[in-house]
């Protein structure tokens, strides 16, 4: 991974003379994301799951409601945690063990991208304040790489959450204790919709692909919610980015955001 | 074997059993081979509500190089649960059972593939379990020979899978989660039909030594019907079977 | 570890050229194990000990026995806990560290030939029901290492818990307290015992010596209780078995197990 | 953002924040260079109550070897904060938090460093949160660029850093521990003032994208001030300041 | 690190050449500690600290006080712990990672002095006797390296125990809740200072500086409490100590340790 | 030294201890050399109630090889406890306090060792704590010396060793585990009597000057008798004791 080789080079120069005359290696416009495909339910055992496709980048989503323990001075809130694995078998590169910087910045950036729009309205997962709470596991493992797993993460985790319903809990003899039958969809506000771009040259393109993550000078995701307000943002990547540029991105990720939230609204429907 | 009580039916009057099978009828079995676009090998099997995906990479180099051998291939097997695909959130960190299945695993397919044609090599078996329904190894170790089958690994035989068991005193193929929390036994087995040879075998429960015999011949019998399902899918995946 | 060498070749040519007249290395029949020998009380300051020496395999289990919680719903079940451990005096290949997975394998099927032959009786250790109950833990730890090692620490953890005391606890202020001078042995209900075969070529041998080990195709255990049925069975190895071999290994176990467990008996009347 | 009640005035009707600034206005900024014996390179800096030291090592050999890139210089950077730095003692395992930012400062030094100069051989920044206060990261990363400079790196620029946010519906510079606990939004931004590029850029909390566009405004113009305070630093080191 | 370079021998028959004349290598007599510096209450936000400078050795020691639950069996007692670390800024060999044996050393003597000595008042730091008590954790970063860390770190650790406030806490619902307003000094009985020794040849200098350490064959540090008693002693080195030298060096740090004690002192009535 | 009260009589007015001994007598010694058939040298001793077997290898290669020394061969120790050893079982991870105690023995070792003899390879000093009962450091050491010696490292001494203490206001040899609970002072010693040097010291508890005087002292002769046993192991198991 250290050095780059000649045909990353390669592969890098034609990708940017297609930009140069404005197409993409996969003939799509510049602000064009991949084919989005969205399976809910695709793990009946959890309480909500999601197989999303984006191009050949393919990840999974399941959800698991249990109740916790809340985190200290928040017993007024449920607890939301979400996890990205990139499991072995989705890229050749990929090695098993303590997760890498990479997959660790993954994960906090979708799980940001979800709890800074106050997606899930924690305030309703509270079984007796500072006792005991429900806590919503958003675990999500990458089966196949093809580039932009932010993306694909954010809207399988979406989708999942969406589509999760969860059980309801009483205290009895001081533990939370399952009501039998009393299940609710999970208490949602707003959808996040996240638009990954990458800087190759001076151009700004929407939802790289493996072969244009890997030539790419430096990335931003975007989250918005359904007000069509940005509400998480990470630049990353090896390069930096005009102030005219940032705002562009800011202006895209509005824009785009808005269609992947229909999609995510169409899947959250397919599934009732 | 927990040995707790039963609070259903395990086994009515008729010989039907708790979800409707007869006592030497599997679940229902899906397999299908090439489901992933990286890997040079993968297979996707549907167990009854096991949900298992399989891939394979090499054979390939091997660092560090100490690790390989110079006169064969080695074979690397990795069984991984994902955190959703159990009852209760899985813990992420390997557990120890993980870390013994994937060794039973390895040395079931071990027989079955022609680590002397690639020496200094290793081909790796990542086995993701993506839904948990008892039974997760028998299927998970089908599903990877096929996967094998896939990569185009030089083997010898498919490995085929299934377990038996003892529920209600009485000898049954395929013992689902249900069964297996409440039964008596469940017997693993891993089975090469055209060598012959059983190349995985576990035991948890009591069994007499008759029921011992009868529990391996019943499994036996399943890893055959097994068998023609990994066939399929392969002929499937490289003849075409129409709907695909 | 990953070649063999050329002398490991010659001694596995040699191992099966006797065997092919019916003979072994050492001089035993094929179905018999090594010389047992169990030194009970090993460890005075635990609740049970054993030192087992099989051949010049050796090995030592000490119990200790202690208040715990149960495990999330066995609230009436005690807790019983099998680990194993390669000391690094025991063989110049062994290596500190995290435990290897051959290492965790012996720990598991140790604990499993006794936890699934029912031995223990787990539920008379409940000290409050869902509260407290008493944990019995075995730890075994390899001191020399000739082979088979699946036998060697499965008679050092049962005759350990064989010869076990337990102490009494009654719950004072909502912990469990010692109740001083009330020790009882630890309730067991059958004796499991262990039989490890070999496969090297078509025969099978009982107890292989650390050469055989090593000279091995595949390998079985199987572990009988007393009432001479079959509770427990791990196959190994990188070999596989026929039907009829694995049925006549199960004849094998029931017949070789009794003896065993005459030999485990014995020392749990000489510790009286 | 927590999106806690405030339970403070974060901005009077005169437009004065909780701890007396102006909304355009930073905390108090100190940064000296070349503070410790054995680093290749160093800086201290005050800015606010954080108090954060960066040490450089390098360009020096990678172990191991592979590790190392034959065509340019790899920058490591490990942001650490100290278990006493923070109001609840810190477990001194490294968190996911620590790792996170480690990589983000790494990516915002990068375009800044010609590592392109010494090939084959790594340059380590070790950053250490003596005591945190809000707005660690921006302090860090301008205190990592004074640092490099002192140990000789060559570079194309400074990048300066400094974070805006939404604080009582406004767009304020430099969001304090207090600001960003009660407040709306928290926008760190890493800046090369030569280069005019944006080399960290995270946001936490709703933003219209008017607001957004005038964060980004507000920050870098933060940037430009530390920018200052970081070229004073390092002047004071080599030309020295007349009290030092 | 692990062979000797050829400057560090020339380095080391430089120091043994000046030694057998009397002389160091930093013009200091023999029993003659560098000169310390110690700035108190360098992190405001802790409930004590304490920057240390022994010659161009910098170590810095924050302490944080809260409730904790305490040791079993120990239910009268506040809780003390101490850490130390290098950190990788500090030396050029330092590395990140699990902490290797010589820091754990480093750790466990500079907590032993201060334990041993008795200096913090554990009976004093309850809550609720067996429910809550008061833990004192004391945190130690090396940040510049030149020689004797246990000296630096055990100064560091008590100038910034002997400055440190402990807020006041009762039970409120079973739970340690904070008494506004309401600090005092942490109760400490004595003042242990630690003299650590080195011996170079058959000579014994105190306090051996970075090139000093690299040269040493043994080495010994020595705690005494304010009634000028030993509490504390740790040998390390590759090289032993007649009997005699022993004796010589426990005199060396009761006459060296009450000079330190001085400073300590000092730098607790400045803080006032 | 926990400082704890003692509630039984430490020291009688006859000037016998707990366990009866008097307060210059150890606890009963036992020491086998050989008693492994794998290691290359091993030896077992009962010191009280403590069980301690050591084996060692080597001289053998370091893997891996820059952790080697070109002109002296290094020596490595590990200290490890068994979970059984102890009153409450101990958790099998590490503890800092076996790390240390693994450091100290080996700088203990390291003086007798003729390390110079094997350049660029390792001998490895494994020490398991059977059944602890106050001492263990010593009585490892001890068994460790005469198990180095039994795999025929050349050495200039043999390290005996002992603690000796403060109890009752009086300075005694071979602190037990009740005594170091309930008692003042514990300073274990590590002597070599042919070179006459302390190669190991440690000191927890107050002493006056003239105790600590004392102690060393009183350790030392402590060291002296356990080296007659040790070399007695060594006479037994080479030269025959009749009785093995």
């Amino acid at each position: 991974m250290a050095s780059h080789s000649v045909i990353d080079e390669l592969k890098k120069t034609q990708i940017l003379e297609l930009l140069e005359q404005g197409k993409r290696v996969d003939g799509r416009a510049l602000d064009e994301p991949r084919e989005i495909s969205i399976e809910t339910n695709a793990i009946p055992k959890a309480n909500g799951s999601a197989k999303v496709r984006l191009g050949d980048t393919e990840v999974l989503c399941g959800v698991k409601i249990q109740p916790d323990r809340p985190f200290p001075d928040m017993g007024d809130k449920g607890i939301f945690i979400c996890t990205a694995e990139l499991l072995p078998l989705s890229h050749p590169t990929v090695e098993t063990g303590p997760p890498q910087p990479h997959v660790i910045e993954l994960a906090r950036v979708t799980d940001r991208g979800i709890r800074e729009s106050h997606m899930i309205d924690l305030s309703q997962l509270v079984i007796e304040k500072d006792k005991s709470v429900v806590g919503v596991f958003a675990d999500i493992v990458v089966i196949d790489y093809d580039g932009n797993l932010f993306d694909a993460c954010s809207y399988a985790a979406t989708a999942a959450l969406l589509t999760s319903t969860t059980p309801k809990w009483t205290m009895v003899d001081d533990k939370p204790t399952l009501v039998d039958g009393e299940e609710s969809p999970l208490p949602t506000t707003t959808i996040p919709a996240s638009v990954t771009m990458g800087k190759i040259g001076n151009h700004i393109i929407v939802d790289p692909n493996g072969d244009e993550w890997d030539s790419m000078d430096a990335r931003i995701t975007i989250t918005t919610n359904s007000d069509g307000n940005i509400c998480a943002l990470q630049k990353g990547g090896s390069d930096g980015f005009t102030q005219e540029e940032i705002v562009q991105c800011g202006e895209i990720s509005v824009r785009v955001g808005a269609k992947i939230r229909e999609k995510l609204k169409e899947a959250q429907q397919g599934s009732q | 074997m927990g040995g707790r009580e039963a609070t259903m039916v395990l086994l009515d009057e008729n010989g039907i059993r708790c979800d409707g099978r007869k006592v030497d009828e599997t679940r229902k079995i899906t397999i299908k081979a090439g489901v992933l676009k990286n890997a040079d090998g993968s297979a996707y099997i549907e167990f009854g509500d096991n949900k298992i995906l399989v891939g394979i990479f090499g054979p390939r180099d091997v660092h560090p190089k100490h690790m390989s051998d110079t006169d064969t291939g080695i074979l690397r097997v990795r069984y991984h649960m994902e955190p959703f695909s159990v009852t209760e959130r899985k813990n992420p960190a390997p557990s120890r059972r993980e870390i013994e299945i994937s060794k039973v695993i390895k040395e079931a397919l071990e027989p079955a593939v022609m680590l002397e044609k690639f020496p200094r090599t290793a081909v790796d078996v990542f086995i993701e379990i993506l839904q948990a329904d008892g039974g997760t190894r028998c299927a998970a170790l089908s599903a990877a020979s096929v996967a094998l089958a896939d990569a185009g690994i030089p083997m010898r035989d498919l490995v085929a899978a299934c377990a038996s068991g003892k529920v209600a005193d009485t000898i049954v193929l395929d013992v689902n989660n249900e069964e297996d929390q409440a039964g008596q036994a469940d017997m693993p087995i891993g089975y090469m039909p055209n060598l012959k040879k059983i190349t995985l075998l576990q035991l948890d429960g009591i069994l007499t030594p008759e029921e011992y015999k009868k529990c391996v011949e019943v499994g036996v019998n399943g890893c055959k019907i097994v068998y023609e399902l990994q066939k399929k899918a392969l002929t499937d995946k490289y003849f075409g079977n129409g709907s695909d």
